[in-house]
């Protein structure tokens, strides 16, 4: 029981930041199909940063960094010059991926993998032997539920919060009482960079301490399908980011279990398939949330 | 090379000792990492038309395009490591089969010397022919010892995903397997990290450059020197007199492939797995005797 | 312009262009504190501009804007606000997924972190004091309108408004209501603050204001005009223009045709529907509209007038009951076939419901024709742009090509469009839902001689409006919609105050 | 048209802006952006036989790209291509092999049937789910691209497997020669014909049919339409099996002509790659064609980049993602001209 709570708390942490990231940003108005991008750049450079500057809290600061970056220049592109979200946002996506390749070759001359010699801190090495077999997960892992709490209090808890949902839903709202929507998306865009950061640094140093070129593998777009199937509110959105993690579980539960009788590429699809169902089931419950699509989307 | 760099393993000593014997024999060397099948052949081409001397590819896949390619460029000499026969030979190309599925089998004869809890498991990156064929040879390597083993296989769905390679060896190992033979690139960090968490899993992984990764953890690898194959080949063909048309089979007997004890492991393992590591690997040495001399025949399977 | 200490409010040579669109040129306005004033203007006069430019929302391009003698920015929300200037919105501008507590609390200045519940009970004293009806844990989006514009007002009020804008706040009101609301309004002032009404109705501004500012076409025509020298006659010449006043039809109507010819258009027996997201349903409505009659549906917004069209076209779920058109049975048939049987809608929302702005008017024009094709089946575009083009010009429709987009067109010509489309010789029944709504007097006289002269050549009109005035002047008879229920019907001559309570039966 | 015009301008100013965001990127990375872009020039247009080799990349992506344009133009945003493309192969795959040793005439239509019926159900199912229920058709055809590479997968290392030598390639057996339209060396005219072909009836379809009409207008405004007496679902329907049918028809073409038989993971950024086209073009069907040439070049560079200069082949997909990130943006600076034109039109 223990041993599968850990699993579970440990693939869900970084969707979960992810996630989050993906929640203010939807708040705000903006489908943030970047994620995925963001969240190699985020693991990419916390390793990078590991392996060149010998720290963690550069490696962290670096990531934050780069992902702040992507997020501005997303935002840039998306309020300024008023480009399509889900197109951008898969180009920024592109960006990462490829660039997070780029970088690789270029600082070790090969796109080989890049092994830290540490990773984050774990639980036990911070605060000693007070955890159990809990003691050997990153401290990003307790620090998650913080986070998510963190960021309930934040949307639905302030009046910051408040503003950042009226400029998604009803931008001209939040421009009549004197709330600047841009300014809003941009706030939200760069908390979301912080929290990919952080979940691309899970990913790849939290138990792990490797970059290999894609490892991101999707869950980026998983994320952000936990956002809409999660109903855009944090706890929602954990709940639905744990349940992608649990299905992705079950699937190798599966593999061990069926393997002999069902294709294993077969089994290996259960967690997009989950993702579907779960998109399915949050537009029959809440009828179907749709992005600001078509090419001259009047907004305001 | 067709399969991504970054495994640690093959596909990088085979880069790096590229670019060492470019380095050396002063000539230019170029990587070319293609990952999408379809363009295999134009890519095959371009290098002909380029004047490329030698051209070095890897896995079964590339089949096809150089028997379409290599006649047209009779100077240019073709390499295909990790290949079957080619039926007609082709004049100018030269193939080089590995059987990487031997060193799979010893690894399951010593696991089933080695394991405690009579589980074994193995970690695929994405359930393709030849790794199926490693497993199959993994799995019959271990019944031969007992017929009772439980052996299980998973795969990761990518060779660059070792978050999921942690998540799958963490599982196999907590339903108590405690010895799994890895195959899955890049993955493979992810299994070793997994493996490192408590005392008493071990991991069988495929390079020595990811020994010192795993100190305790990795007992021993199915090592391929894969980089040394390519460099003798690629120096042979740029030497006058190279003779194509052939295949070459190569692998257990010749050093190329072969079962390896970790001599960190040796040095810093738990003491009662060495112990019984010393027996295994005596049976291992017996096994590959008999393999050598023909007495023992692998089987060759690639359905799962 | 006299300037005085007295002002609560002044601006100098205010312009405002959207584009090629003057909405304001060169206005110079001065408000004195502790008054009532009223916006007059046209549709499109500036009315919404002025008061979004006053309460910060658009930077003019000129001018210069004083509160309290206070020089502000202009463009700057929080600076206005911080002034004391508020704003409530023609349009509501509250976020539909908030509670109450959350959309008063959005806009508040104190940004501590609260809890659920405290939340809920500091607003709630807060909508008390102030008299809302109205539980702060609510969903915006599950309240009437009356509540929702209260729920505004008391936003404005929250932090200390000394000079309150309501943009149309009367529109949708009914009569009793909008008594109401002029209550509050006078209390307000006795209470010191200033108000600035932007209203349509001149009999609402004689009423309630004590000066009165008139735009025309994003000029000036004087202000301010104290409300006790003036009279609706003169008023409405400044507001229309002279010479437009003039050669505006004897828009005091033809006298209702009470020939009532033999054939129904339209008969609706016994229908009830289930809830239609956007309105209430319907319950047991029997309804016939005679072939040559125009019936006008009364009703506060909300109340079933858009289930019930949405049901003659299919597009809500029937539960029971049968609809006749032209004494066929249609309830089972789709909204295209009822289509070719002579049903013609002109929608609610013109720019929505009504066109794509993004397409050419050619493809906003064929499409009804198109849709009575098989869907694959092969067009001749040019032929098609040829036949608007006659129909267009047919309408007076001013445009330049049939490939410009529809949204350049200005809200009048737009809506010549969609008549031009939807009044061809094949309707039996026509659905006109708002079909003047935010159309200048001019526009408005032309859809109305359109509607005649369709009633004329023997079609039904279903004819529904929130502006009681207009409904009397063109309808031969008058329904009440309430909640869904059809309860009452009235023939001319209309008694204004029999239907007003009719309208409000449940709130009496 | 003035129109027309400045989206071409905006569509190459943007991609001027994408390229210089790349040059940056390059440069710290210790490349020459320069040398980079020289060799792109080189490889997708100068050297010899550069025509060929973007012609036979631009050909499938052509093909796919109208199916984007059908479906964005009415408004759902099909991101699925590349699963539709894969599964569209799949079929096609699986009739060449059934139907194996009948004559040519035969097989070639049935495969081109059944790649297009594949492609056509990898749309259906996510039509259906936006249609029938709203849900989001981004995230749904999107999980079918990583579904659908895993059935890819599945297909070439077990029904379809080549069982020739030992057995150990994950790609199904090469087709018959008979069977084949083309190989990857020469152009094939055949399908530059199946090409210009489906292009030409696709416009028709677009432009001077019912559909063509209302699905625009119902991508625009799908209310309105609604309003006029449609359900959207037949229309909508019909956007998504064209847009996948089309997808089909591409992978049947990649099989059936340079591919000769189908491999795991075979232009992973095919269906991407035909989005941009499709934007690029600003959904313009005659527009597509002349960017489905552009990004076959750049197709045909990324190959010819690491052979010639040793630059990694990453930077083409940098190069596209940076594309993607501006391709629909829109500038001030354009917008004022734009709207010059429009007061025009008021008079
Ligand atoms: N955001 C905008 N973009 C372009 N044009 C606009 C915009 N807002 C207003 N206009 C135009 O400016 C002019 C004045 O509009 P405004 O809304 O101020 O009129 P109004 O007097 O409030 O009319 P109504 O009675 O319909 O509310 C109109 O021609 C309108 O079309
Ligand atoms: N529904 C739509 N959504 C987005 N853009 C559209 C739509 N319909 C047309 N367009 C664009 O508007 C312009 C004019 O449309 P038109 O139907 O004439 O296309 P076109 O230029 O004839 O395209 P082609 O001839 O290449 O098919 C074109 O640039 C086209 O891309
Ligand atoms: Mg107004
Ligand atoms: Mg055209």
């Amino acid at each position: 029981m223990e041993e599968m709570i850990i699993a579970i708390l440990r693939s869900a942490t970084p969707l979960i930041y992810v996630t989050l990231a993906g929640v203010i940003a939807q708040r705000a108005g903006i489908w943030h199909l970047g994620l995925e991008g963001l969240m190699i750049v985020g693991a990419c450079s916390t390793i990078l940063g590991i392996v060149l500057t010998g720290s963690v809290f550069y490696a962290l600061l670096l990531a934050c960094l780069f992902c702040i970056l992507g997020s501005i220049i997303f935002w840039f592109v998306v309020e300024k010059l008023k480009a399509n979200q889900i197109i951008a946002g898969l180009g920024l996506t592109g960006l990462g991926l490829g660039g997070t390749t780029l970088a690789v070759e270029a600082i070790f001359g090969t796109p080989a993998a890049v092994n830290a010699k540490f990773g984050l801190p774990k639980i036990g090495y911070v605060f000693g032997d007070i955890f159990g077999a809990f003691n050997g997960l990153s401290i990003l892992v307790l620090l998650m539920p913080f986070v998510v709490f963190g960021m309930w209090l934040l949307i639905c808890r302030t009046r910051l919060g408040l503003q950042i949902t009226a400029s998604g839903e009803h931008p001209f709202a939040a421009r009549s009482v004197g709330v600047n929507p841009s300014r809003m998306r941009f706030i939200a865009l760069m908390i979301g960079g912080v929290l990919c950061a952080l979940g691309g640094a899970e990913l790849a140093a939290g138990s792990l301490q490797i970059f290999a070129q894609n490892m991101t593998a999707g869950r980026g777009f998983m994320s952000f399908a936990a956002v809409i199937f999660g109903a855009s509110h944090p706890i929602g959105a954990m709940l639905a980011a744990s349940f992608f993690a649990i299905v992705g579980a079950l699937g190798i539960r599966a593999q061990l279990v069926f393997g002999d009788d069902v294709p294993h590429d077969l089994l290996l699809g259960l967690p997009y398939i989950a993702t579907i169902f779960g998109i399915w089931l949050s537009a029959k419950l809440r009828g179907g949330a749709k992005a600001v699509s078509g090419f001259d989307e009047l907004r305001d | 090379h067709t399969q991504a760099a970054g495994d640690n393993g093959p596909v990088d000593s085979m880069i790096s000792e590229l670019k060492k014997l470019a380095a050396e024999k002063g000539f230019t060397a170029r990587t070319i990492y293609a990952k999408d099948p379809a363009t295999y052949e134009t890519i095959f081409r371009t290098l002909g038309e380029a004047g490329a001397a030698v051209v070095v590819s890897t896995f079964n896949e590339v089949a096809e395009p150089f028997k379409a390619v290599a006649p047209t460029f009779p100077d240019t000499n073709w390499i295909q490591l990790f290949g079957d026969a080619f039926e007609p030979p082709i004049a100018n190309v030269v193939s080089v089969s590995y059987d990487y599925y031997l060193g799979c089998y010893l690894s399951g004869v010593f696991a089933a010397h080695v394991s405690a809890t009579g589980k074994l498991g193995f970690i695929g990156g994405i359930s393709i022919p030849p790794i199926n064929a490693d497993y199959n040879a993994f799995k019959a390597g271990a019944m031969s010892v007992n017929k009772d083993i439980e052996v299980s296989v998973a795969f990761a769905g990518s060779f660059q995903d070792p978050a999921k390679g942690l998540e799958v060896a963490s599982q196999m190992y907590a339903g108590g397997i405690d010895y799994i033979q890895t195959d899955s690139g890049a993955t493979d960090g992810g299994i070793i990290s997994a493996a490192n968490e408590k005392s008493g899993r071990m991991v069988s992984s495929l390079d020595p450059a990811q020994y010192e990764l795993g100190p305790k953890s990795i007992i021993s690898i199915v090592g391929l020197d894969f980089g040394a194959s390519l460099a003798n080949e690629a120096a042979a063909a740029l030497k006058a007199g190279w003779i194509g048309g052939q295949h070459r089979s190569t692998g257990l007997g010749t050093g190329v492939i072969d079962f390896i004890l970790s001599p960190l492991f040796k040095e810093q393992g738990d003491a009662g797995i060495n112990a019984k590591s010393a027996n295994a690997a005596a049976e291992v040495a017996k096994v590959r005797a008999a393999i050598l001399d023909g007495s023992l025949k692998v089987p060759f399977s690639t359905e799962l | 312009m006299v300037k005085s200490d007295n002002n609560i409010f002044e601006c100098n040579n205010i312009t405002v262009s959207f584009g090629s669109v003057h909405a304001l040129q060169n206005v110079s306005v001065a408000f004195e504190r502790g008054k009532i004033h009223a916006v007059v203007g046209q549709n499109g006069a500036g009315k919404t501009t002025f008061a979004r430019v006053v309460a910060g929302l658009i930077q003019p391009s000129t001018g210069k804007i004083l509160v309290n003698n206070k020089q502000m920015l202009g463009g700057d929300v929080k600076q206005a606000r911080a002034a004391g200037v508020e704003l409530v919105h023609q349009s509501f501008a509250l976020p539909p997924s908030f509670t109450v507590a959350e959309a008063m609390q959005f806009g508040a200045s104190n940004g501590k972190i609260y809890s659920r519940r405290g939340l809920e009970k500091f607003w709630q004293k807060h909508l008390d004091n102030l008299g809302v009806n109205v539980k702060s844990k609510q969903k915006i989006k599950d309240l009437p309108v009356e509540t929702l514009q209260a729920v505004e007002i008391a936003r404005a009020l929250i932090s200390d408004a000394k000079f309150l804008i309501l943009d149309e706040p009367t529109a949708v009101l009914s009569p009793e209501t909008t008594d109401k609301l002029f209550e509050r309004v006078r209390q307000l002032k006795q209470s010191g603050v200033t108000i600035i009404l932007v209203l349509h109705k001149l009999k609402e501004v004689l009423k309630i204001a004590d000066t009165v500012t008139v735009l025309r076409g994003g000029k000036l025509v004087q202000s301010p005009i104290s409300c006790e020298n003036i009279d609706v006659k003169k008023l409405s010449a400044m507001i229309i223009g002279e010479n437009a006043s003039q050669n505006l039809a004897n828009s005091n109507r033809a006298a209702p045709s009470v020939a009532i010819k033999p054939d129904t258009a339209l008969d609706i027996k016994q229908l009830s529907t289930i809830k239609d997201v956007e309105g209430a349903a319907l319950t047991d409505v029997n309804l016939t509209i005679a072939a040559g009659e125009i019936v006008g549906v009364a009703g506060i917004e909300g109340n079933g007038q858009r289930t019930l069209v949405r049901a003659i076209a299919d597009m809500v779920g029937i539960k029971s009951g049968e609809i006749y058109l032209n004494d066929q049975n249609m309830t089972q048939m789709s909204h295209l076939e009822r289509r070719s049987n002579g049903l013609r809608i002109i929608p609610f929302e013109r720019n929505v419901e009504g066109l794509s702005l993004s397409s050419p008017l050619w493809e906003n024009w064929s499409i009804r024709n198109y849709l009575q094709r098989p869907i694959f089946s092969l067009i001749k575009p040019k032929e098609d742009r040829k036949a608007c083009n006659t129909n267009l010009k047919k309408w007076n429709v001013h445009y330049s090509n049939v490939d410009q987009l529809a949204g350049s067109l200005s809200g009048g010509n737009a809506q010549k469009v969609i008549l031009s489309r939807e009044m061809d010789d094949e309707a039996k029944l026509i659905i006109a839902a708002q079909p003047t709504r935010g159309l200048d007097i001019g526009a408005t006289d032309f859809v109305w001689k359109s509607l005649r002269k369709a009633r004329d050549n023997g079609c039904g009109i279903l004819f529904i409006s929130s502006d009681l005035d207009e409904l009397f002047d063109i309808s031969d008879r008058v329904i009440v919609f309430l909640s869904g229920q059809l309860v009452g019907e009235f023939m001319p001559p209309f008694d204004i105050k029999k239907i007003g309570a009719a309208m409000i039966e449940a709130d009496l | 048209m003035n129109m027309q015009f400045i989206t071409i301008f905006r569509a190459l100013l943007f991609i001027l802006l994408a390229l210089a965001l790349c040059s940056v990127i390059f440069v710290i990375a210790g490349f020459s952006a320069v040398e980079l872009f020289e060799s792109i020039i080189d490889g997708a247009f100068l050297r010899n036989g550069a025509m060929k080799h973007a012609l036979r990349w631009a050909a499938p992506l052509f093909i796919t790209s109208i199916g984007v344009i059908i479906s964005f133009r009415a408004g759902y945003f099909n991101i699925g291509a590349q699963g539709q493309f894969y599964i569209g192969a799949i079929f096609a795959a699986f009739t060449a092999e059934w139907l194996n040793g009948a004559p040519a005439f035969v097989v070639i239509p049935a495969c081109f049937i059944a790649g297009a019926t594949g492609g056509a159900l990898w749309a259906l199912w996510p039509g259906l789910l936006r249609l029938k229920s709203g849900a989001d058709e981004v995230i749904t055809t999107l999980m079918g691209n990583f579904l659908a590479s895993l059935i890819l997968i599945y297909v070439t290392g077990g029904p379809l497997k080549d069982p020739s030598g030992s057995g150990q390639q994950a790609s199904s057996r090469p087709l018959d020669e008979a069977y084949r339209l083309g190989n990857s060396y020469e152009l094939s005219p055949t399908i530059i014909m199946i090409a210009l072909s489906l292009g030409l009836f696709m416009w028709v379809i677009a432009n001077r049919t019912t559909f063509g009409v209302v699905s625009g207008l119902a991508g625009r405004n799908a209310t309105m339409v609604e309003w006029q007496g449609t359900k959207l679902l037949r229309v909508g329907l019909a956007s998504f099996l064209i847009s996948g049918g089309l997808a089909g028809i591409a992978g049947t073409v990649e099989l059936m002509g340079p591919n000769g038989r189908l491999a795991a993971g075979f232009l992973p950024a095919h269906g991407f790659t035909a989005i941009l086209i499709a934007l690029v073009a600003n959904l313009s069907i005659a527009g597509a064609a002349i960017a489905a040439l552009f990004f076959g070049g750049l197709a045909s560079a990324a190959l010819y980049i690491p052979v010639m200069s040793g630059l990694p082949a990453s930077a083409i997909e940098i190069i596209n993602a940076a594309i993607a990130l501006f391709i629909t943006a829109k500038s001030k600076f354009l917008d004022k001209l734009f709207s010059l034109g429009r007061a025009k039109w008021k008079k």
